[in-house]
């Protein structure tokens, strides 16, 4: 039995001497020194996961890492489910990166920052102290920061960082000022996450209420809620492959840990008009990004995007949870909060295998932009291979490692309609209706993804001249896509986990069985069951038969033959004649005309001579971020035009900057008086 | 008939209400408004019928009949002879203005009125619970429906520019309200029923004048044209 | 869980669907075309067209990679799959606790995508329209399936099929109710826009600019081509059954029932399916294709539709459910 | 329900169908089903109404198993009607080329059989038999519907 401060001194260890470690070698191997440290900081992480969810990690106090206060670490099987997750996607992320930045695509700066990336994540879920996890938050933050400026020399990046700072820093702001009041209620005033504990029930619902809608304001911002999400798309993009894998499978996994282990464990049970705020912030988010996802054209901003609507679909499922759980139906929360958790396992697989395959695609052809891709799968197998496979996943289609989240989603909504009166009655079809939008929309973002960027035939020199990616990388996008085919396939695997998390949880399984997630995944006390297993075997032995019907005939057949593509009789067809990225979403984006607001430029320009004699035509459009637009310009503008008037006060003289001193404690002086 | 059937035939009949209401926001063709209104009056003549089978009130029963007459048959008769049938089925020469078969440009697109319309009805539901829980029995579940009907009408109301639809519209309002009325009372006396259907009559007729003048006059009966005429 | 009863019944309804649905096909075209004044070439003609399908030449177009070939298997092979997964002929099908409702929709879907990423593997213009237009009116059927979903589920409190038409069955009062009445128009539109009648596409249009699910297949020959009509066949054959099952369920069997029941099940769904059909291409005739962007407010009529079933079941019911 | 009435009143359009063909032309594969494309190779158009007719409820080819369809590749045989031009020659071989075997080439008119009135026109690569391999011919300027629905019941036997 060890305790959680030692182990996170392990990681710290790991994390630095990695750091260490790439500082020192040589340049040529410096790529494989930070990959592999990072790997190694994954495998702790899987171990410590592993030992907290068999509960062998004591709580202990370390006096002397944080002046004043100490640092104060335990673990929980939460903590465990998340360190598992995280430690995953930093060993398949860490052995993506030897090859990854063989290539010569990172500095010697960001590598070594790569592993304490890393470990700062693991720490997070450690950490049972207010000041603890906003120091080793902050460190996250910091160091994610200076990855995503790997490729400071373009102008996005630097864009793109700068809003992610903002962001990151105005979240810092609001969790610290929630967990402030929060912690000021407890006896002693105390910041351990015990004493918190006991000091939730002494907490008026005024402040209680402050305290929950500051952490999910400062959490939520992470994890990419609307309308705090808008940094997501820039900064997840902008980073570099393995780093994007990271931050979207990873790190937005803590901002849900945040609400889970402050609103949930600490706080929780709340009152029901939280989960309809998580409810209602959850169905925004993910409507609103997976529309956005689904005009989006450069595949890493798609991918992006999906990140923030698969968390927008766990925060329905923590809301439905907390809805149901203080209506008094603790079975049927049960099965929500199995969803979200479920969900969060297999977005964390599908996402990392999906930011994986385009970084591979965006280091070898150049190109993000799906309107220049296309044509992959015979130069790039593998990676297309890999990419299809989290593609299936995020559609949330059966035989992909999202179905079972979302079933179990739908399953609890559809048993929370008759649960919870008529306001549930009102909201769940409601939901249900979001949800589906959502797997729908969900389904055309990555149909174009796949389709537009790595089938068909090259629409640029950078996919025309694409290589298969190296065998370092390969070996990491394959080890993604097996646990995103045991997630498709077994969710039982993650049994023994969930069994000990949910009894922890305030809408977890403490009054009752959850549900069995065997081969036959069953709901408690409802009917409904699903297995993927077998739902896999049968779709097999489906295509076995199809096959088998097809050969019917097939002796009396000509032989068959390979042909030129049927044009209509018009010759050869251009890469410039086919359907692209935008063209694609075009029917979507005039559905949602009025959501998105596209920009268009349309250009006609007609000979002198007649208007029916056309020189050039030219059409352009913009989606931007309508959130963005409406939300922040207005924000950002009003900002600036107070710096603007701030900076006329100061005129470098030192006598205006004394005459303001002494402005100043004359004001004081009066108002004392 | 057994209490089962009742409430079944009841919730049945007040499904239809509902789905001919739906039916009439959601389509754009005059004809297949005014063949839904018909199917809407029929729907709310089964409630009082109904009502007077189950509880052997041979005048409830006559008030239905009188309904159906009057809901199903004669109000959307009229009606029917303002739209001309459809293209092809007729003499062309014989063809007044296209526009007079179809709802053209409402105030709302019908996505739209779509979603206002699921708004409303939600809104409806919420509404009608205190009114249930009041006295919980079978009819007065189903009246949360018919409130939903009534907000619909006023929505049709609020977004129609034919003046047809304005007809079609009216009727589905008044249809509403007197499925409320008939649901939470069991039946209003047939004096007052009447009287509102004779009202709704004289309407009826005095707009059919109005429209085939108007139609006479100005080859169209677009209410925003309409308000040209008066500045 | 695995009876000889059920693994019968799901035999005989995978071979049914796969015999039937041609010849469901063309007896829809033969209803339209008596309608239409024309002789008609008989409800045997699919078949025929079929066969000889699968005796040509199976030519693979320059450019095109695995998942041309492999997409008309896949879309064969799901919907072979739901015919075993929906009740038709018995609800004891051992596959019913395998896959429930949302569970099937996401097999149907599959078998969408499969065809959708075939167009776009072409690379032709045609093939990545059909994609787009068929993938925008998928996405946007999905919230009227599963709030329609929903509504049906909270009545038998589970959403396995078997268990939703056992109920239904079992309690006639379900069917005349007005949350069954809505659900069955929401589902209704949903199974028009799925297998592309009209008016969201029209299966029989030869201008590709106004084409569908057409226009992904242009590139399709002999067996291949084959096995996506039989497939587009079966998926029609298996929603017009699931449609007619869930609202009409007499007839079908029970879970331990025998061979007689069996037969007696198979013929009851053989004759609701073809007056359905017979309905559906009765109705075509008056209708017109629908402007693509259009097509929203169909759905979104659906959808409405959909949610108003929901939550009609609940208040009219009462929160005792 | 008007259109309801319309139809009962016009009842059956479709003529009763002439006797059965005595010999078949068309490959055995071909048997009860012809699924054809069109191909205008230079046509006045005369042929293409000519055509439209055969589909049409008085003549009703579909009821011998023939149909229209969208693709060459879905195609068991092709209408060429009209003298193939220049611009049209590459297309035509183009279209024969992307038809799966078994297929047949039907010549439709007298421009497509032998150049008709175009013969020698400046534009004119020859009639359809000069370009391609012809399978059967329809003879006519422009043909009646009636012969061309004749050449094709002999490929489908039916």
């Amino acid at each position: 039995m060890s305790t959680a401060a030692c182990f996170a001194g392990v990681l710290g260890g790991v994390s630095l001497s990695g750091a260490a470690a790439v500082a020192a070698v040589p340049t040529r191997v410096s790529a494989a020194a930070s990959g592999l440290a990072t790997a190694a900081v994954g495998v702790t992480g899987l171990v410590g996961g592993a030992l907290a969810v068999a509960g062998d990690l004591r709580p202990a106090w370390v006096g002397w890492l944080v002046p004043l206060s100490g640092a104060s670490f335990a673990a929980d099987a939460t903590s465990g489910l998340f360190l598992l997750v995280i430690g995953a996607v930093s060993v398949v992320a860490g052995l993506y990166t030897v090859g990854y930045a063989a290539h010569g695509h990172l500095g010697r700066a960001p590598l070594a920052v790569l592993p304490v990336f890393a470990g700062a994540m693991l720490v997070v879920p450690l950490a049972a102290a207010v000041t603890t996890l906003l120091l080793f938050w902050e460190i996250m933050a910091l160091t994610s920061l200076l990855l995503v400026l790997a490729e400071w020399r373009r102008e996005q990046v630097r864009a793109a960082a700068l809003s992610y700072a903002a962001m990151t820093q105005l979240g810092f702001v609001a969790i610290l000022l929630g967990l402030v009041v929060f912690a000021a209620a407890a006896p002693g005033h105390a910041e351990t996450f015990p004493a918190l504990r006991d000091a939730a029930v002494h907490l008026g619902p005024g402040p209680r209420a402050a305290v929950f809608l500051l952490t999910l304001a400062g959490f939520g911002s992470k994890a990419g809620l609307v309308p705090l999400h808008v940094w997501l798309p820039k900064a997840h993009p902008e980073a570099p492959g393995p780093v994007s894998a990271l931050m979207s499978a990873a790190m937005v996994n803590l901002g849900i840990y945040g609400i889970v282990r402050v609103d949930f464990v600490l706080l929780g049970p709340g009152p029901r008009w939280w989960g309809l705020v998580l409810l209602a912030v959850g169905a925004l988010t993910a409507v609103y990004s997976v529309l956005q996802a689904a005009v989006a054209t450069d595949l890493k901003r798609l991918l992006a995007y999906s990140t923030s609507e698969n968390m927008g679909l766990i925060c329905v499922a923590l809301g439905t949870a907390a809805v149901l759980a203080a209506a008094g139906r603790p079975a049927v929360a049960a099965v929500a909060t199995t969803a979200a958790l479920v969900h969060l396992v297999g977005h964390a697989a599908f996402k990392t295998l999906g930011f994986l395959a385009a970084g591979g695609v965006a280091a070898v052809t150049g190109q993000r932009d799906l309107d220049a891709l296309g044509g992959l799968a015979r130069p790039m197998p593998v990676t297309t291979v890999a990419f299809g496979i989290a593609a299936l996943g995020a559609a949330g289609l059966p035989l992909g490692c999202g179905f079972v989240g979302e079933w179990l989603l739908v399953q609890a909504l559809t048993h929370a309609v008759a649960a919870g009166g008529t306001l549930l009655a009102l909201v769940v079809p409601l939901a249900v209706g979001v949800v589906a939008l959502t797997t729908g929309l969900g389904v055309a973002a990555m149909v174009k993804a796949f389709g537009v960027g790595f089938l068909a035939r090259p629409r640029s020199e950078g996919a025309q001249r694409a290589g298969e990616v190296p065998a370092t990388m390969i070996a990491a996008m394959a080890l993604g896509a097996i646990s995103c085919g045991v997630l498709a396939v077994a969710p039982a695997v993650l049994v023994p986990v969930l069994s000990r998390v949910l009894p922890e949880l305030p809408t977890g399984t403490a009054h009752g069985p959850g549900p069995a997630l065997g081969t036959l995944v069953r709901l408690p006390g409802v009917g409904g069951s699903v297995s993927p297993a077998l739902l896999a075997v049968a779709v097999g032995a489906g295509v076995l038969l199809a096959l088998a019907a097809a050969r019917w005939g097939s002796r009396r057949r000509p032989a068959a033959r390979t042909a030129a593509l049927w044009t209509c009789g018009g010759g050869g067809l251009t890469s410039r004649m086919e359907y692209t990225a935008t063209s694609f979403a075009d029917p979507l984006r005039r559905v949602f005309d009025a959501v998105l607001r596209p920009d268009v430029e349309h250009v006609v320009i007609a000979y002198a001579q007649s208007p029916y004699l056309l020189e050039k035509v030219s059409y352009r459009s913009w989606v931007h971020d309508t959130v963005e637009v409406v939300l922040y310009r207005p924000v950002l503008r009003a900002v600036a035009a107070a710096a603007r008037g701030a900076r006329r006060a100061h005129t470098g003289s030192i006598h205006a900057y004394l005459a303001y001193g002494a402005a100043g404690l004359l004001v004081a002086l009066v108002v004392v008086l | 008939m057994s209490s089962h059937t009742y409430t079944s035939l009841l919730y049945l009949a007040s499904g239809v209400l509902l789905l001919s209401a739906v039916g009439i926001v959601w389509g754009r063709p005059l004809r297949v408004a005014v063949r839904l209104l018909a199917a809407q009056g029929a729907a709310l003549a089964a409630i009082p019928v109904l009502g007077g089978a189950y509880r052997h009130d041979w005048y409830l029963l006559g008030v239905g009949l009188a309904v159906c007459v009057l809901r199903a048959a004669v109000l959307p008769g009229l009606l029917a002879r303002l739209v001309p049938p459809p293209v092809g089925l007729t003499d062309p020469r014989e063809q007044t203005g296209a526009g007079e078969r179809h709802e053209t440009g409402p105030l709302l697109g019908t996505s739209a009125s779509l979603m206002v319309t699921a708004g409303a009805v939600v809104l409806a539901y919420a509404v009608g619970q205190p009114l249930v829980a009041l006295d919980p029995s079978p009819s007065t579940r189903a009246a949360p429906v018919a409130l939903a009907v009534v907000l619909m009408g006023v929505l049709l109301l609020v977004t129609r520019r034919r003046a047809v639809s304005q007809i079609v519209a009216f009727l589905t309002l008044d249809n509403g309200i007197a499925a409320v009325a008939f649901l939470l009372t069991s039946g209003v006396p047939l004096v007052v029923e009447l009287g509102a259907s004779l009202d709704l009559l004289l309407f009826v007729l005095v707009t059919q004048v109005l429209t085939a003048r108007m139609r006479v006059k100005f080859g169209g009966t677009d209410l925003g044209e309409l308000q040209e005429l008066h500045e | 869980m695995l009876s000889v009863s059920g693994v019968a019944g799901m035999v005989t309804q995978v071979v049914g669907v796969a015999a039937g649905a041609p010849l469901l096909v063309g007896w829809m075209r033969q209803v339209r075309a008596r309608l239409e004044g024309r002789a008609g070439p008989g409800p045997a003609q699919p078949w025929r067209d079929l066969r000889k399908q699968l005796h040509k030449q199976n030519i693979t177009p320059d450019g095109t990679t695995v998942v041309f070939a492999a997409a008309p298997v896949v879309l064969a092979g799901t919907s072979l799959v739901i015919a075993a997964i929906v009740p038709g002929v018995t609800t004891g099908s051992p596959l019913d606790r395998v896959g429930d409702l949302f569970a099937v929709v996401g097999v149907l879907l599959l078998g969408t995508v499969a065809l959708a990423l075939a167009g776009l593997d072409t690379g032709t213009a045609f093939g990545g329209m059909g994609a787009s237009r068929v993938v925008t009116i998928a996405a946007l059927v999905e919230p009227t399936i599963l709030v329609a979903g929903v509504a049906l589920s909270v009545p038998a409190h589970s959403s396995n099929l078997g268990r939703i038409v056992a109920t239904t069955a079992a309690d006639p009062g379900l069917v005349a109710s007005p949350a069954a009445a809505l659900a069955f128009a929401a589902l209704a539109v949903v199974v028009v826009a799925e297998t592309g009648r009209l008016p969201v596409d029209n299966p029989a249009t030869h201008l590709e600019l106004t084409m569908v699910h057409e226009a992904m297949i242009l590139e399709y020959t002999g067996p291949r081509l084959a096995l996506i009509e039989w497939a587009a066949a079966m998926r029609l054959t298996v929603l017009l059954t699931l449609l007619v099952n869930l609202f009409v369920p007499w007839g079908v069997a029970g879970a331990g029932a025998g061979p007689a029941g069996l037969l007696v099940g198979l013929g009851a769904v053989a004759f609701k399916v073809a007056a359905l059909g017979t309905a559906l291409a009765a109705a075509e005739v008056f209708l017109a294709k629908l402007r693509l962007f259009r097509v929203p407010e169909l759905l979104a009529g659906s959808f409405l539709l959909g949610l108003l079933a929901a939550t009609t079941s609940y208040f009219l019911t009462g929160p005792a459910g | 329900m008007g259109l309801f009435s319309l139809i009962r009143r016009v009842g059956r359009v479709a003529e009763p169908a002439p006797p059965h063909p005595a010999a078949s032309a068309g490959p055995a594969a071909l048997r009860g089903s012809l699924q054809l494309r069109h191909v205008d190779a230079g046509s006045c158009n005369g042929c293409e109404i000519e055509i439209g007719g055969c589909f049409s409820p008085v003549y009703d080819a579909e009821r011998y198993g023939t149909r229209l369809v969208a693709s060459p590749r879905h195609a068991d045989g092709l209408l060429v009607t009209g003298v193939v031009t220049r611009n049209m020659e590459r297309a035509l071989r183009d279209t024969v080329a992307a038809t799966p075997e078994p297929r047949v080439v039907i010549a439709v008119g007298d421009c497509a059989r032998n150049q008709g009135e175009f013969a020698g026109g400046y534009g004119v690569v020859g009639a359809v038999g000069d370009v391609v391999d012809v399978d059967a011919e329809v003879a006519g300027c422009p043909p009646t519907p009636t012969e061309i629905i004749a050449v094709l019941r002999q490929v489908t036997g039916r």
